[in-house]
């Protein structure tokens, strides 16, 4: 156990904060929001100094960096409420392609993906599913060497912003993923902004068809590979909301030091001092559970694995509900307001809620491996 | 004591029920339901509806053209009028500006005024509020300055809600600035339809503009606007803010949201299963009808006991009121769950074609929870509530 | 609906008012506590003033009250911690034996106790139990013109205090109730201090031999009277913890004026202050769900008077356990000792929520009726 | 950054494991998990197995007897020994005035009492608090008035926490009345069995007697027994309290209670169903879990930096510690639900001939929960803490 950033781990993340400070600030970020289209530039820039890369082994061109990394790089990444499509490409669906049996996929997407010049996401839920993971109604059919989809998926993660969509689909009655190029013949892209300053689609498949090399992985081994995608995408996104509470509770503290009523700072009043150490304690465990969910990730037992994931998951956003709810009740009717940012770090923390299973499932999760 | 309903309070909960079944226009209705946003006409329409059967003032003497109704009536009403999904009445003339004419406004404000209030011909804003200056009215900086026909107004005003609509305003301005700050305070009536006033719409965390900021610039007010003295504004400010002693709980909107909420649980499906067959949102709604049953109790306590003077009872309604505000909100967002993710301001409208890709209510769920959250800040945050409560106990 | 105090019920209760805090002060009230018997004097100031025949009809020699007086009776004495059987004898087994049809019994038994010459209580839990109040391994038999019952019933509240006992039992698959004499051969009561500072009584029955005539009701009937004296001793019961409420404010708010810190009267701190202040919210709110449970004593409709007492129940338990946790919190040390009654009014507020079904056991009752 | 367990590590885990399991003695193991009543002997005893091994201080470095592990290896040691059922150590000597003898001692000082520590030669106690002075120790009245051979002590101590066993107190006390308050303080060593010394037990809410009054009344000290320099004593107890930065959280008791909360809820019986099948307990005992293991990678963050000077994640730990154990105390409470309801403190004793009526652990249920109110009211009460973080992130 060693705490203390490695000398990589320092540069990376002063670089990354150094980009994020100049790159994301708040007229910046929303006006990226408010485009269907990813913004290439800030992409590449962040591709550049290796987020896009992180996960992707260096067989693949990229930086295989430990999960400890990974919380490194999200808690920055966090702060700045970066929206562009890291956790959806670079951690969910690259840790998905890795554990892909199909070798041709992984030497012709992951070094695209870790040089940031392809984008992915995972089109996994379906109309009707909230939590579920497995596809029910997007159904593929084998015939002539290629497959054939039909379907709808739902609340695709920056989905108009991917070059390929990794698709869930049942083949034969088994879960199959399938790597489907977005402009494919039959595809529909809706995109929709997100309360959260992120985008989302709905993806409609019309008898899309794809080349037999497009399957990543079918039955147990797609089921696996799904799960770790969404593992490693709770990771990820503990991180990044560990981040932004970091972000929010400064910004507060700064606030309270600034602003005065009845004659005083409201820094002076006891009960907001209080409500303030409520959210530097909620932050601090908070870090602390993005801590676990990557050590998660480097556990081999499963069961242990989601436990470990599903604890961080419901504690995280149980601290990004309170301490959102905080810093808009510390500012007062101003924090209420889309004038500051205050407002977009409370709406990202309050979704991450929701994303990659809710607190009800996880806790579902939680209660049955307790009765064993 | 005696603590069930008698026969007339039943009728009447009855009479008040098939009234807005029969009258309350269906498009607002609906509207109401799906959190949509009410536009300008839909809050006038039910006015005039009210006013019509000659309930447009229900928190006013009959001298006045009110209804005359004691508070438990008034409860009934509001809780009735809000299940029926009614809109809430406008509280700007009815319930601030309305009751301190009547107690400190000269005759000829009173006869000009009241009873356009009652339909609506005069849509009324409140100008207290300013930029840094909160919770804190003492501080305010807007400035009338007297001329020989009246005063001459600058300064800004912001939170105000609704403003974008507003015909008049009541304004609080400061006529003496050698004064202490509480002193050297007047109250003005305020045409809006004037030049040098500016409505800035502010837009709020789920992309609303229900509130505005309010420029005011060289802006004529003749004496005959001026409510009461001038410099005495702070009293009339005090009884306007704690004149209203149960509305402010929000009773009837928590009714209102607690079945929305129950008719949610029942229809959405959380992978396959109706969302109220699960154990964790079972308990959710029934402890908040423990709170809405506990929070009404306690209204009507105060309610009928309100000839003694304001305790601490008024700021545990305004809390509580605006807990369960939210909570109610969360719940139906945590219903609606990740369906809620994606969001458009537009989608509020009525009319939008388009209304997202999730189910009917799914859009305004969320929009809705961070919309709640103002229900702890405004009119005296949660925390100077809990003060004034202190004070009260402490002596101090 | 009217709120204000009647003549009869400002008199009743500015009486109950002097005679507590004279005589139930906290040495008074611990030494009582202290001692397996009941006090005779004290239960007889209490039924000269009318507490153990509030309930009773006048024809069987009572005041037959509203539910409104039980409401205004019971908070104060829940602000004195009064802990002789009010509860168990003169609201739970007085509404039982109303229930009866049995006019013998109501006829011998109620004007007794309406006068506090007779103290009864319910004895219905048995090992094993802990929420359900339908008898399981206590039987009784029929045989030659008498009952013959066998079994062990725990956690009698005031047992020993009690000259009859209400007896559940199986008889031929059903409930029966039958009146039984603390002292009847083959009854062993033995008696147990408790943590709250009232007494409780496990209870042997070994070939008890009752009268036909000590039948009080049996089947439905028997299911019916036991529902009420839960019932009425859960409204009761509400209206003792607001009481004690009531008082543990008042006690700290003193405290809180009087006690100095930092050169300071703790009363200055404004975190002090706001958590008095949620304190008094708690406690107002407690006091209207009083007033609910009472309103639901009037209700005719079953479902909807269980829904309210549990309502009632539920929030009046989790306000007390708030409100004493706050009180001792805010008394720092000293209220942690028994030196100060702080912990007596803790203690009481905090095992009023496993009395009478806890707060599981409510909210499954009302969560069955959410479902319909 | 590396958040794996290396080899060593683990294998140190195991080491501590079994040798708890091996040389704990079972009648001590036992009363832990039944929460009965420790004697002094029972203390001693396991300090004194722990001594025999060389683990009889674990954060002490190796040139006073101790075992030189480093923080992360004395949070493996602290939690393993507490999930085998051992007594938490003592920590008046280890913990609190060991360390400051080391730091400002004379080494004559250093040679009476050090060694002696580690078997628990001397039993010490605490004489910091006052009546009247509870988080505020720059009130303290204690007074140490200088004679020819030392000095005469005059004053009131309380909340010493058993010290009813103790041999020696080191106290606060005031020698320079004219000084300000936090000056003219200083740090005494006390033998207890003299003349002048009262000892009297306060009875806490569960009926127990862990915590003393202290009277001295003209106690001698001689000048060999004053700590470091005269007046300086406020700088040695902010060191003494400020030393321990990690053993607050507790986190050993949380592992060990929550074993047994878990134990409790399987065999445990609600109406004939087990207790565990009960979703709102499954739920609470989650989220239990939850707070323990993000307390326990706090905790171990912390210790990992802990050249880093005390930040506000020490007060973190102490308001998250007190409030997990006062936690798993209600929960465990509320497993045993009713049956808690008869109590006696005899019952608590080990020895005590009868236990109650209850089930085995019910008794001591609910006593834990009211004597686990005092963890956030103790060590700086969780209101000080959390001033203590707003200042240091408010730099005010």
């Amino acid at each position: 156990m060693d705490f203390t950033y490695n000398d990589e781990q320092r540069m990376l993340t002063d670089s990354l904060r150094r980009l994020v400070s100049d790159s994301w600030g708040v007229e910046q970020r929303r006006e990226r929001a408010g485009q269907s289209a990813l913004d290439q530039k800030a992409w590449q820039s962040l591709a550049d100094l290796g987020v896009a890369g992180l996960l992707v082994p260096e067989r693949y061109e990229g930086f295989g960096e430990s999960p400890a990394t990974l919380v490194a790089v999200h808690l920055e990444l966090g702060k700045g409420l970066v929206s562009e499509p890291v956790i959806p490409s670079a951690v969910m669906a690259t840790a998905l392609v890795l554990n892909s049996a199909n070798e041709q996929i992984k030497t012709e997407c992951l070094p695209l993906m870790a040089s940031g010049s392809l984008v992915c996401s995972v089109a996994y839920l379906e109309p009707g599913q909230r939590n579920a993971c497995r596809p029910a109604t997007t159904h593929a059919v084998h015939e002539a060497g290629s497959y054939t989809l039909n379907g709808r998926k739902k609340l695709v993660w920056q989905g108009a912003s991917a070059g390929k969509l990794v698709v869930s689909a049942v083949l034969n009655g088994e879960t199959a993923l399938f790597l489907v190029p977005a402009d494919a013949q039959g595809m529909a892209v809706q995109d929709f902004p997100t309360m959260d300053g992120y985008r989302c689609a709905d993806v409609e498949l019309d008898h899309v068809v794809v080349d037999e090399a497009a399957l990543i992985a079918q039955g147990q081994a797609a089921d696996d590979a799904l799960a770790s995608a969404m593992d490693h995408g709770v990771a990820a996104m503990c991180a990044h909301a560990a981040g932004a509470m970091d972000r929010l509770v400064e910004i507060t503290a700064e606030y309270l030091k600034t602003r005065r009523q009845f004659g005083r700072p409201l820094a002076d009043f006891q009960v907001l001092q209080h409500r303030l150490a409520d959210m530097l304690l909620h932050k601090e465990l908070a870090t602390s559970m993005a801590y676990v969910a990557a050590t998660a990730l480097g556990e081999s037992d499963a069961a242990e694995r989601r436990r470990l994931l599903s604890l961080a998951k419901v504690s995280v956003a149980q601290a990004g509900c309170s301490i959102g709810q905080s810093a808009v009740q510390l500012h007062g009717g101003i924090g209420m307001t889309a004038e500051l940012e205050v407002g977009d770090y409370f709406k990202r923390l309050t979704h991450m809620d929701f994303l990659l299973g809710d607190t009800d499932f996880h806790l579902r999760r939680l209660e049955e491996l307790l009765e064993g | 004591m005696d603590l069930t309903w008698n026969a007339q309070e039943i009728a009447f909960r009855h009479e008040v029920r098939e009234f807005v079944q029969a009258e309350l226009p269906a498009d607002i209705r609906t509207k109401v339901f799906r959190h949509q946003r009410l536009d300008k006409n839909d809050y006038i329409r039910w006015h005039r509806v009210l006013a019509a059967k000659g309930w447009g003032a229900p928190n006013w003497p009959v001298e006045f053209g009110g209804t005359g109704w004691n508070p438990l009536q008034r409860l009934i009403f509001e809780i009735e009028c809000a299940k029926g999904g009614a809109p809430r009445l406008l509280p700007f003339g009815l319930g601030m500006i309305g009751p301190v004419l009547m107690k400190y406004g000269s005759k000829s404000l009173q006869d000009r005024f009241l009873s356009r209030m009652l339909t609506v011909e005069d849509w009324w804003c409140q100008g207290y509020s300013e930029p840094g200056a909160g919770s804190d009215l003492a501080s305010l900086k807007t400035r009338a300055t007297r001329t020989d026909d009246g005063y001459v107004v600058n300064g800004q005003k912001t939170w105000t809600t609704l403003g974008q609509y507003a015909d008049w305003m009541f304004c609080l301005a400061r006529t003496d600035t050698e004064a202490k700050p509480q002193r050297g305070i007047s109250l003005l009536l305020i045409d809006l339809r004037q030049p040098g006033v500016t409505v800035r719409p502010i837009r709020t965390l789920d992309g609303g503009v229900d509130v505005n900021e309010v420029w005011l610039d060289d802006v004529n007010v003749p004496f005959e606007n001026l409510v009461g003295n001038e410099n005495e504004g702070w009293t009339y400010a005090k009884y306007l803010l704690g004149h209203e002693r149960t509305g402010i709980a929000g009773i009837g909107h928590c009714h209102r949201e607690l079945q929305i909420l129950k008719t949610l649980a029942a229809q959405t499906l959380i992978d396959g299963e109706p969302a109220i067959r699960n154990a964790r949102l079972k308990e959710k709604i029934v402890r908040i009808e423990i709170d809405i049953v506990a929070l009404e109790m306690l209204l009507l306590r105060v309610a009928a006991n309100s000839d003694q003077g304001p305790g601490p009872q008024a700021s545990i309604l305004k809390i509580r009121g605006s807990e369960i505000q939210q909570d109610l909100a969360m719940l139906q967002m945590e219903v609606m769950g990740v369906d809620t993710w994606p969001y458009d301001p537009v989608w509020m409208e009525a009319d939008a074609a388009f209304s997202g890709p999730g189910a009917e209510f799914a859009a305004a769920a969320s929009a809705g929870y961070f919309d709640m959250r103002k229900t702890s800040i405004y009119g005296g945050t949660t925390e100077v509530q809990k003060t004034i409560i202190a004070k009260m106990i402490l002596g101090s």
